[in-house]
Formats: C-alpha cells, structure tokens, sequence
C-alpha cells in the first residue's frame, strides 16, 4: 500500500478565496493509500517548505501530490525539497488548484472551486500511484568542437571556442579558408579592405595551439548525438605533401598549365598547381588533378623536379578520418545564383556583363587587374557603368521570392569604389527599393547618391544587348514613368544569394531541417536563433539566410559561446522523461523510427551466442530523445512508453475522473 | 515518310512561297509533307482571356481533324503553331474547358495530338546533323539573320520550342547549311504584328528596329517564320531606308526558301519570285545559283 | 432541456502551448465553465486515441484535445503526427458510437488565453445542448464483472 | 493629377471582373517596372503597362477606359514573359479590349479599311486585327 501525502497550498487568499482547501485535504484524507493530507498558507515559503519536508520525513511517505499553483510555477522548487528529504522527485507532482481553478472560477461560495479542486487532487493521486522513481540522465560531453565551413562565420566561431580554452577542428573544403569574404575589396559602410581585417583572424585561426585545420576536405557521415558525435572527414589528395611544403612558391611558378580561376570567378586564370589566392591559408598548394596532364596522363612533371623539399607526390589519395566531437556548429555560407537563368541580361553571353563578387574581384587591390577597373571584354576603362539590383531577387517566376538583403548596400559600395576609382565614371543603379536599415546604413546609400554621384533609377531592365561595342541596358524609372536606355560600357548583376549546391545533403547527414530554399533551419527564429532541432549542432552565418558581415560576426561569436556553454561541465544532465522500449514486445516495424522528430530511436540487433542476429528491435537514444512521447502513440505493438507519462499513469488518471 | 502538316490560311495564298518552299525542302530530307484532308482557320490569335472559350474552337476543331489523320501535327506559320500549341494544351490539361469547347464542337478531343513546328522536325525528328548532310549548296558565306519574333516563342512556358531569352534554332539550322548566322539583338522582338490593320506607324517603327538591328549587326539577308512578320518587315523596308541614311534594304524571305537551296531544290520552285526585295542578285553573287 | 445538466469534459493538452495557455487564462485571471478537467501531456503526440475512448468511458460527456499550432510545436512536429492520427482515426471514433460533435480538436498556443476561454464555453455549452453521453454508460461495470 | 481613392473602387465588382477575365491577380504586382522597361509599343501607350496595373489596383478602371494602351499593345507578351510576378499586362488589356467589345463599342470600322491593305495582307492579319479590334 503507498504511503501519500497530500499537500493543500491556500496561496494567501488567492486560492483559499474560492476553494475549500481544508475540505480538499478531507476529501483526499479518505483515499485509498493517502495516509497523510493537509492545507497550508503558503506552501512555497520556506516554513510550507520545511513542514513539507518534515512530513514526508515524519511520515516516511513514498509520494506527495501539492495541490497548489500550476507545475510551470513550483514544481522544480518542491521536487528539489522532496531530494532533500530522500524522496525521488519525480515521486512528487502538482495539481494545479490555482491558475486553472480557483482563479477562473470566482464562485465565492467557493463550491464549484472547491468540487474541481478536489478531482484534480484525486486524479493527481490516483496517476501519482503509478509514478515510478527515475534519475536524471547523465550523458559524458566530449569537449572537442567541430566547425563545418572555414568563411568569416566558421573562423569566428572557431576562434571564439579556442579562445574558451577548447579544442576545435575547423574543416574547410576550398584549399584554402577565407570563404566569399576573402573575395570582396571593401565593406560596407566603413570601406575598410576586406582581406586587411580578415587576413590576421585566418593567420590567427592557422597558428591557433587548439584549431586544428583541415582545408580541402569535407564532412561524409555524422553519428552519434549531443556530447558524443562521431565524425568522417575526407582530406581530398592534394597531391602535396603538407608536412614537406614550404609554401615557397616554385612549383606553381614554374607550373606550364592554367585553368580558369575559381576564386577571381573565371576573370583570370590560375595554374594548375596552385593556392586560390596569395593570402591563402595554410599557404600549401594542391594539384587541382583534372587539368594536371601528369596526374591524367604521366607528362610533365615539373613541380615535381623544381620542388625543394620533394614534397609533391602525385600517388597520394583521399584520406578518411575519423574523429569524435561534443558539438558541430555548421558554417557552410552562401553562393550566387547562376545568372544564365536570365538570358535577357546576357550574362555569360556578353562578356561585360559580370556579377556582384566578379565586380569584387576587379576592385580588388589582389584581384586580376590588381584592383583597376577594367571591363572583361578589351580591358577598356568604363566610363559608365549600370548596377542592376534585385536580379533573381524577389522573383518568384525565375529566381527566389526573398529578399537577399545585402543588395542593396554591396551596390551602393560598389558605385562608391568604381568612382573613387574611376573619377569622372557614372554609376548607374536599378533598384526597386532600397532596403538600407542598420547602422550609419541610410547615410551610406545617401553618400553614395549625393556625394558619389550614382544615379539611382526606381525600375527593372528588361534586356541587356550589345551595340557596337557598347552595352545598352533598356530598362524603366518608374518615378518619371519613362522608359531608359543607357550605353553602357559594362554591367554588374546583383545575383540573389543562394544556399549552397549539396546544402540539403550535408543536412541530412547532419540531421538538421532546411526550407524550400535549403537555408537551414534555426530551432526558434527569435530566441534560439543559432540553435538546431538537434541537441549539439548550432548554426552561424549565411547558410541559415542572406545576412551581412556583423550579423555573420555575432552568429559565430554566439554558436561558439553556445558550445563553451555546453562544453562547461564534464556531463550534462537531461530530464528522465524519456521513451523507453520493452524489448519483450517489440516487434521492430519501425513505425516509432519513422515518426521520431528528432531520430532518436535506433534500429537495434539482439544476437545469440554465435553472435548471429536473432531479432531486431528498437533502441532509444537517451541522450537524443526529448521525451515528446510521439512514438509511443505510434508503436502497434504498446511496446514503447514515455517515462513520467506511461500509459498506467495517464489511465489512472482517466479513470478517476 | 508522311508527317501530317497543316498550312494554315495565309499560306494558302500570300504565303504560297513559304508553303512550296518547306514541301520541297522536306521532300529533299525524305519527309512528305502530308496537309490535313480537313482543316480550318486557326483564329490567327490566341485568346488573351482565359475565360473567352468560345476563341478556342476554331484551332480545338483544327487538332480534332489532325488526331483523326496522325499523333502529331507539323505547322510552319509561327501563329498558326502558336495558337494550336497552346489551345491544345488547355484541352489537355483543363478538363472543365475541355467538356465546354468539345460541347461547342459537338465532336471529342482530349489533346492528345503533339503540335510541332517544321523547325522542331528538323532539329528533333530527323537531326541538324542529317540535314547538314542532305546540303547540296552550301549557303558558304551568306550572312543570315534569323527573325523569331514573338509567337514562336512566348509564352516560353507553353512553346518551349527553345531556350527562353537566347534561342538558337535558326541560327543552328543556318549553321548546317553551311551558312554564317548572325545574332542580333533584336530578333526576338515584335515586329507590330496585326497593328498593320490599324497602326502602321508602330508597325514601321517595331519592324525598323528589327531590321535595322539585324543590318548593323551584318545581316545581309533576314529570314522569318511567320507569314505576318514577312509582311510586316518588307513593307516597311522602303520607309526605313528613305529615313534612315545609309541603310540599304536585304532581301527578307523565309527561312524555308533558302534552306530548299542549299538542299539544292530548284530555285524556281522554292518562290523567290514573290519576294518584294530581290534575293536572287545578293545569291548570284554568293555563287548559290550556279 | 438539460438546464441543471452539468457536462463533464476531460480535455488533453499538451504541456508547452495550451497548457501554458490555459494558466495566462488563470494569471490574467478570465472566468470561463468549471467543467473541465485537465490531463497534461508534454505533446499532443504523444495522445493515443485509446485515451479519448478512455474518457468517454469513464464518463466524460465532452473530449477536447489541444496543442500548439501547427509549425509552433515544442517538438517541432509532434502536433503533425497528432492531426494526422486525428484524421485517420476521426472515423473510428464515429464507428465507435462517439458523436462527433462531442469531440474538439484545437490549437491554442500559449498566448491565447481568451481562445482556451471561449473554448470551454462554447464546448461545455454544446455537450450541455447534446445532454449526457450514455451510449459507454456502464460499460466500465461490464467489463469489472 | 489627384486621385480620390475608396474601398468601393479598390474592390469594385468591375475590377473583380476584370480579374476573372484576364486570370490575373492585379496585387502580385509590385511595380518594378520591368513590363514598362521591355514594352515595345510603350512609348506610344498614354498609361504604360506599369502604371496600367497600378491604375486597377488603386481601383482606376476609367483611367485605363480613356487611354489608347489597350489598342496599342500588340500581345507580344514581353511583359508577361519578363515579369519577376508572372503578371501579363497583355492579358489584362485584352481584357479591357473585350470589355468594350463585348458592349459592341468597336474600335475600327471595317468599311474604313485601306483596299490595297485588305488585298495585299496576309489573312492572319486580317482575322487577327477583326478580333482585337471589331466585336
């Protein structure tokens, strides 16, 4: 026979005002298995604390109900009490008497009050019966972090968690770490050089005692869960040999063969053998093996015999590693819409057509033309130039529907750069809104308009085409409703930001959701906005959106401080309420795999002593299981329950009511 | 091999030219071009309101004929195809007009008949690489520009007969006979089309861009698909060049005549005659007519 | 009819939307029906129709299960689970003998208060129209025996 | 110009109508302008096709009623190919055509059309031009 004891919280008046408490606790008196039950003033100060703490002890009672105000408000508090007392808390449990029933009920009669007060105390006693003692889960946290994506976002964080004392593995699948930042000359809307304070940080994220680098390679497969992820790593060959190589530059000095440059986006060319760009980090070279006719078909050669140290080696292979993390925070940042999808501006047709990180390149002191403006075609200075916003942007028939948000101010940039670099230039802009809120943002297009000169023209271009040698944008202004035609010598797309190719597959592997977009999925847009649907893998950057290098920053910034907050303690502790399945019963139709939000149930093997599989049955994964009791609801076979919300607990509750 | 064709109004008689021209080119690739035994008036415009169904009966009759005689059906005259495509597609894809119309007609037809233009033939049936190899006459050194205009190919959705803003059907038909094309920028846009009824200045204007786009660009002869865009740019040829200084008209025919040419048909029977600018002296001196 | 009839309805909420929902209602201290009685779940997932069943055979006139909004859920897709399971087995519940019209499905979301109120009243009122739900009566005696 | 603007107009039966006839939806629009920027003919349209669509959303059918735009377009369907909204501007001026049609307000009259027009032009011209223009 259980041993209860019933606790009848008067709040003050605020519930003894409509409910008979006394008469509650008589009521509850005459229960079967209640042997101890009475009202007091006010249960949560300390003296209801310790009288509680003191019957269960007097009493040596094995369960208490406290009908009182709602769970959310004191639970914690009189389950804390209850471990003081040497009673399992989760032996204790609310009946809410207060929000839900002597607040919205105001009879002063205090009879209808007092009749609901005094089911649900009977309902809680009756489900209390079946409550079963359960420990908080304790789940060991690996303190080493592992960052996805080698951009400003993914170096940040990186840094921030070293900085925390940690160990972090930053994998970047470029030779280099840098990301698209790397590519851009100034930033809005302070103009200072994008490489002079990115540079330092990758130096930095390199020489760090606690990064560990791994450029060239790529995440293949993610296991585990919160505190304990296994990982697999491929390290593409770079055919050089990263121990041996000096950085100093020979091989692709003397490399004969080019191919077009990824980093300068195809404006210039780059050898086969290279680094994307001079301040590449790690400064090591790697054989892009398609092109390189040694690798292909045994000639050349070359870098081979000029290199000092010998450390090319034209066997090497991909590797495989395998490592394990505590936490992932995912960094893999943004590329541009493929323009050909808009014939009518020429992109790819006609050569002075170039997108927004191409315009970057060229006003880049490190770029092609070694930061003139120079049109692709004839090297020609522009004397005009039209910026064209919004392409792809906001258009739901050819592009996206959203906004890429960074648009508006790049462009603005841009017009600066091309007439501080080009003095007697003019800048032309399409736009359809400027959308410019953020710091010393607005002043930033007004400069660019009423210092700089741009001109800004309120419409879409229709069509872009070449006329002897010039390139004519016909397009609208809609503010003096006419149609405007402009030679220009060259144009630069806005393109949309786009989530990048292969996003939906790392999420997969990763077990996070994305949209229709393939950005991913933040776990609350505003308070867990670098959280994940799953325990230990956070988000930063533009691989969850459009964003800006602040924004971006911050993003980092707050991943990192999630993962050091995870990473503060040796184990973290998780509420017991978890599935759990009766091996006995299941009968592995895996319909509980299927409806897990968060793949928490495993596909488990029960083998015989040859080791030969007998049967299959599923497995809860405590550390991932967030006790939401979906598949319980799911499994055919009753095989699964919810710890402190079994099947006998809820029933029992029914049917006392 | 018989392909079900249907000529459509105008090259029954203003287009004649156009009509003999695309018989004995596909003659000389092996295809007959077979007219439907039946057939009407497409309507020459597809209805722009959705809900005026009443449009949509004359070309629904048209595709009920053709299904009677084949599973495909070859048009020549851009609107004629541009009608028959998208009629069909409401006929196949939106039941509810479907029963309307079919109930108009007092006859059944559910879409099923693909509506292909000889260009499409060409290209996907028989393959540019059998037609280069049909070339008799290489048109060597001829410099085409190829007029799409708009019917060919809007809405891109529902032709789909080539890419959206940058087609190259002509230009690579051109290509296998032996041909220089020429890109210019506006070939894909309107000549002014049946304001001719109404609005000639536009007309003037629209067909003018087109063609003096095409010369500056170096078209020394411009080719079209459509009956109408024929009309409309040799008509306003004189107009252009009495303003236009320096301009000088080209000959204007259809892409048919010459391709009848260089798959060496007879130059009398491809109708170079009808031209209102004068082909033959620009094709004399290019040393096709030997 | 029924004027002294008193409806008795169990409603199945879950813990993080309409639960907190129905305490704003206390909090800001609304009035709403005394008929019904709460059984708090952490998410309409986990609700197995048997419970319903349950209910209605411990004699409950009325059920009315609610969770968050669809996209809202703590769990991020319990409450789908749930609205599927809810179609499929809507038609059951009917096989069974319930009137459906003694049977809500809802979402309110921890902010709506008023909802949760208006809820209650306008369920409690319509089982009080339907009067009490006698088809399961004594069935829980039947099967003790 | 000032225009008075009302619930009434903004959604009048006869913009609804207009709706229903030209299968768009006049609020997609967002006013880029692309339509106005491509538009062959729009340099001889009194209202270009940008503001013809901002016309019907402010409610302003009389404004469109009154311009020639609707005789000029030629249904090119440049706008409509272009659009960033996949809203046909031509579409919505055939509609407004066949609203005056249907009325039998014609905008031709065929006694008036030149001979050697009639005689030398292909038929598509002629069948094509009667429907747009002629109830």
């Amino acid at each position: 026979m259980p041993r209860i004891g019933v606790f009848v919280c008067q709040c003050g008046n605020n519930i003894a005002d409509t409910v008979d408490t006394k008469k509650v606790a008589e009521e509850a008196k005459k229960l079967p298995g209640v042997v101890y039950a009475e009202d007091f003033k006010f249960m949560c100060s300390s003296p209801g604390q310790d009288a509680f703490r003191e019957a269960i002890r007097k009493h040596n009672l094995d369960g208490v109900i406290v009908s009182a105000c709602s769970p959310h408000m004191h639970e914690k508090t009189f389950r804390r009490a209850c471990s003081g007392a040497g009673l399992n808390p989760y032996k204790c449990e609310i009946a809410n008497i207060r929000e839900q029933c002597s607040w919205v009920h105001h009879d002063k009669t205090k009879e209808t009050g007092t009749v609901k007060s005094i089911d649900l105390t009977r309902m809680t006693i009756e489900r209390l019966k079946k409550n079963r003692a359960l420990s908080t889960v304790k789940i060991p946290v690996n303190k080493r972090a592992l960052v996805i994506g080698g951009g400003i976002a993914g170096i940040q964080a990186a840094l921030d968690i070293a900085e925390g004392g940690r160990q972090v593995v930053l994998v970047e699948k470029e030779p280099s770490i840098g990301g698209n930042m790397a590519k851009l000359s100034e930033t809005f809307p302070t103009m200072d050089c994008s490489q002079c304070i990115l540079t330092p940080k990758m130096v930095e994220a390199e020489l760090h005692d606690n990064i560990k680098l791994y450029t060239y390679s790529e995440v293949e497969k993610v296991d585990g869960y919160i505190g304990n992820f296994t990982v697999q790593i491929r390290k593409k060959a770079k055919y050089v040999n990263e121990e041996l190589c000096t950085g100093c530059g020979e091989c692709w000095e003397k490399c004969p063969f080019k191919a077009p440059s990824e980093f300068e986006h195809g404006l210039s060319k780059r050898k086969v053998i290279y680094t994307p760009f001079p301040q590449a980090v790690p400064n090591i070279p790697v054989i892009d093996a398609p092109n390189c006719p040694k690798i292909q078909k045994d000639k050349c050669g070359l870098c081979e015999k000029v290199c000092g140290p010998k450390a090319i080696d034209y066997k090497q292979k991909d590797q495989v590693v395998t490592e394990e993390f505590g936490a992932i925070v995912v960094a893999t940042g943004y590329e541009l819409m493929p323009n050909e999808r808009f014939g009518e501006y020429g992109y790819g047709r006609i050569p002075d057509v170039i997108n927004g990180l191409q315009f970057e390149r060229l006003a880049s002191s490190s770029g092609p033309t070694g930061g003139r403006i120079k049109r692709p075609s004839d090297g020609k200075v522009p004397e005009s130039v039209v910026f064209i916003q919004c392409v792809g942007s906001r258009d739901e028939k050819k592009g996206v529907s959203y906004c890429s948000k960074v648009c508006c101010m790049y462009t603005a940039k841009h017009t600066k750069l091309y007439r501080h670099k080009v003095q007697d230039g003019q800048a032309y802009v399409f736009y359809m809104d400027i959308r410019s809120g953020g710091k010393r943002y607005e002043e930033f297009v007004r400069g660019a308009i009423e210092h700089d000169g741009a001109m800004y023209l309120r419409g879409r271009v229709s069509r872009v085409y070449e006329r002897d040698g010039k390139v004519v944008v016909q397009g609208a202004d809609t503010l003096s409703d006419s149609q405007v035609e402009i030679e220009a010598d060259m144009v630069v797309l806005a393109t949309a930001i786009v989530s990048r190719t292969g996003a939906d597959t790392l999420a997969q592997t990763l077990g996070i959701g994305y949209d229709k977009h393939k950005f991913y999925n933040e776990y609350h847009p505003k308070l867990k906005p670098v959280e994940t649907v799953t325990a230990g893998i956070f988000l930063s950057g533009t691989c969850m959106g459009p964003m800006d290098i602040p924004e971006t920053v911050a993003q980092g910034s707050a991943a990192a401080s999630k993962v050091l907050a995870l990473f503060s303690a040796d184990e973290m502790a998780r509420e017991p309420i978890t599935a759990l399945v009766n091996t006995m019963t299941c009968n592995a139709c895996w319909d509980c795999v299927v409806a897990c939000p968060y793949s928490a149930i495993e596909k488990d093997t029960v083998k015989d002593r040859q080791g030969n599989v007998v049967r299959w049955l599923a497995k809860v994964n405590d550390g991932v299981c967030t006790g939401c009791g979906t598949c319980v609801a799911a499994c055919r076979s009753k095989a699964i329950d919810l710890k402190g919300y079994t099947d006998e607990q809820v029933y029992a509750a029914i049917n006392a009511f | 091999m018989k392909i079900p064709y249907y000529p459509g109004c105008t090259l029954n008689t203003v287009a004649k030219d156009f009509d003999l021209s695309a018989r004995e080119s596909a003659r000389a690739v092996g295809f007959e071009m077979a007219e439907l035994s039946q057939w009407n008036c497409c309507g020459a415009t597809f209805p722009l309101t959705p809900d005026n169904l009443i449009a949509l009966t004359a070309p629904a009759k048209v595709l009920a004929n053709a299904k009677k005689e084949g599973d495909t059906l070859t048009t020549l005259c851009s609107v004629c195809y541009n009608v028959l495509k998208r009629t069909n597609k409401v006929l196949r894809d939106d039941k509810e007009k479907r029963g309307v119309i079919t109930g108009f007609m007092e006859e059944e037809y559910d879409g099923s008949v693909e509506v292909v233009h000889f260009l499409e033939v060409l290209r996907d049936k028989l393959g540019f690489g059998k037609v280069k190899e049909a070339v008799k006459k290489p048109l060597k050194g001829l410099k085409v520009g190829s007029y799409y205009g708009c019917m060919l190919l809007r809405p891109f959705e529902d032709m789909g007969i080539d890419k959206a803003e940058s087609p190259t059907v002509m230009e690579d038909l051109f290509r296998a006979l032996g041909a220089e094309p020429v890109f210019f920028p506006n070939r894909i846009e309107c000549c002014g089309a049946h304001l001719a009824m109404d609005n000639e200045g536009i007309v003037k204007r629209l067909s003018g861009n087109v063609l003096t786009s095409a010369v500056d660009n170096g078209a020394e002869i411009v080719v079209t698909s459509c009956p109408l865009c024929q009309y409309n740019l040799e008509n306003s040829q004189s107009q252009i060049a009495s303003e236009a200084a320096g301009y000088n008209p080209v000959p204007v025919v259809y892409f048919t005549q010459l391709l009848g040419l260089a798959l060496g048909q007879s130059i009398d029977t491809l109708g170079f005659d009808k031209n209102r600018w004068d082909a033959l002296p620009l094709l004399k001196d290019k040393g096709l007519l030997s | 009819m029924n004027g002294n009839f008193e409806p008795k309805i169990m409603a199945f909420v879950c813990n993080w939307c309409t639960y907190a929902g129905a305490d704003l209602a206390g909090t800001s201290r609304m009035e709403y029906r005394p008929n019904v009685r709460i059984v708090k779940l952490p998410c309409t997932g986990r609700i197995d129709p048997l419970f319903i069943i349950k209910a209605f055979e411990n004699g409950a006139d009325g059920v009315l299960v609610s969770g968050c909004h669809p996209g809202d859920c703590h769990y991020t897709a319990g409450n789908y689970h749930a609205r599927r399971r809810w179609i499929a087995f809507r038609s059951l519940m009917e096989f069974t003998g319930i009137d459906m019209r003694r049977l809500h499905f809802s979402w309110v979301s921890a902010s709506e208060a008023i909802k949760w109120v208006d809820l209650i009243n306008s369920v409690t009122d319509e089982v009080k129209q339907l009067g009490p739900f006698m088809e399961y009566r004594g069935l829980k005696e039947k099967a003790a025996e | 110009m000032k225009i008075k603007l009302s619930k009434e107009d903004i959604d009048s039966a006869l913009i609804r109508q207009l709706e229903r006839m030209s299968g768009e939806d006049f609020k997609k629009c967002y006013q880029c302008g692309n339509c106005s920027g491509g538009c062959p003919v729009s340099y001889a349209m009194d209202v270009p096709p940008s503001q013809i669509i901002r016309f019907l959303q402010l409610g302003r059918v009389d404004k469109i009623a009154e311009a020639n735009s609707m005789w000029v377009c030629v249904g090119c369907l440049q706008c409509y190919s272009r659009c960033p909204k996949g809203v046909s501007v031509a579409n919505t001026l055939e509609a407004m055509r066949q609203l005056s049609l249907r009325k039998g307000a014609d905008h031709d009259d065929i006694s008036e059309l030149p001979f050697p027009f009639l005689k030398k032009a292909p038929q598509q011209a002629i069948v094509c031009g009667f429907r747009k223009f002629v109830s």
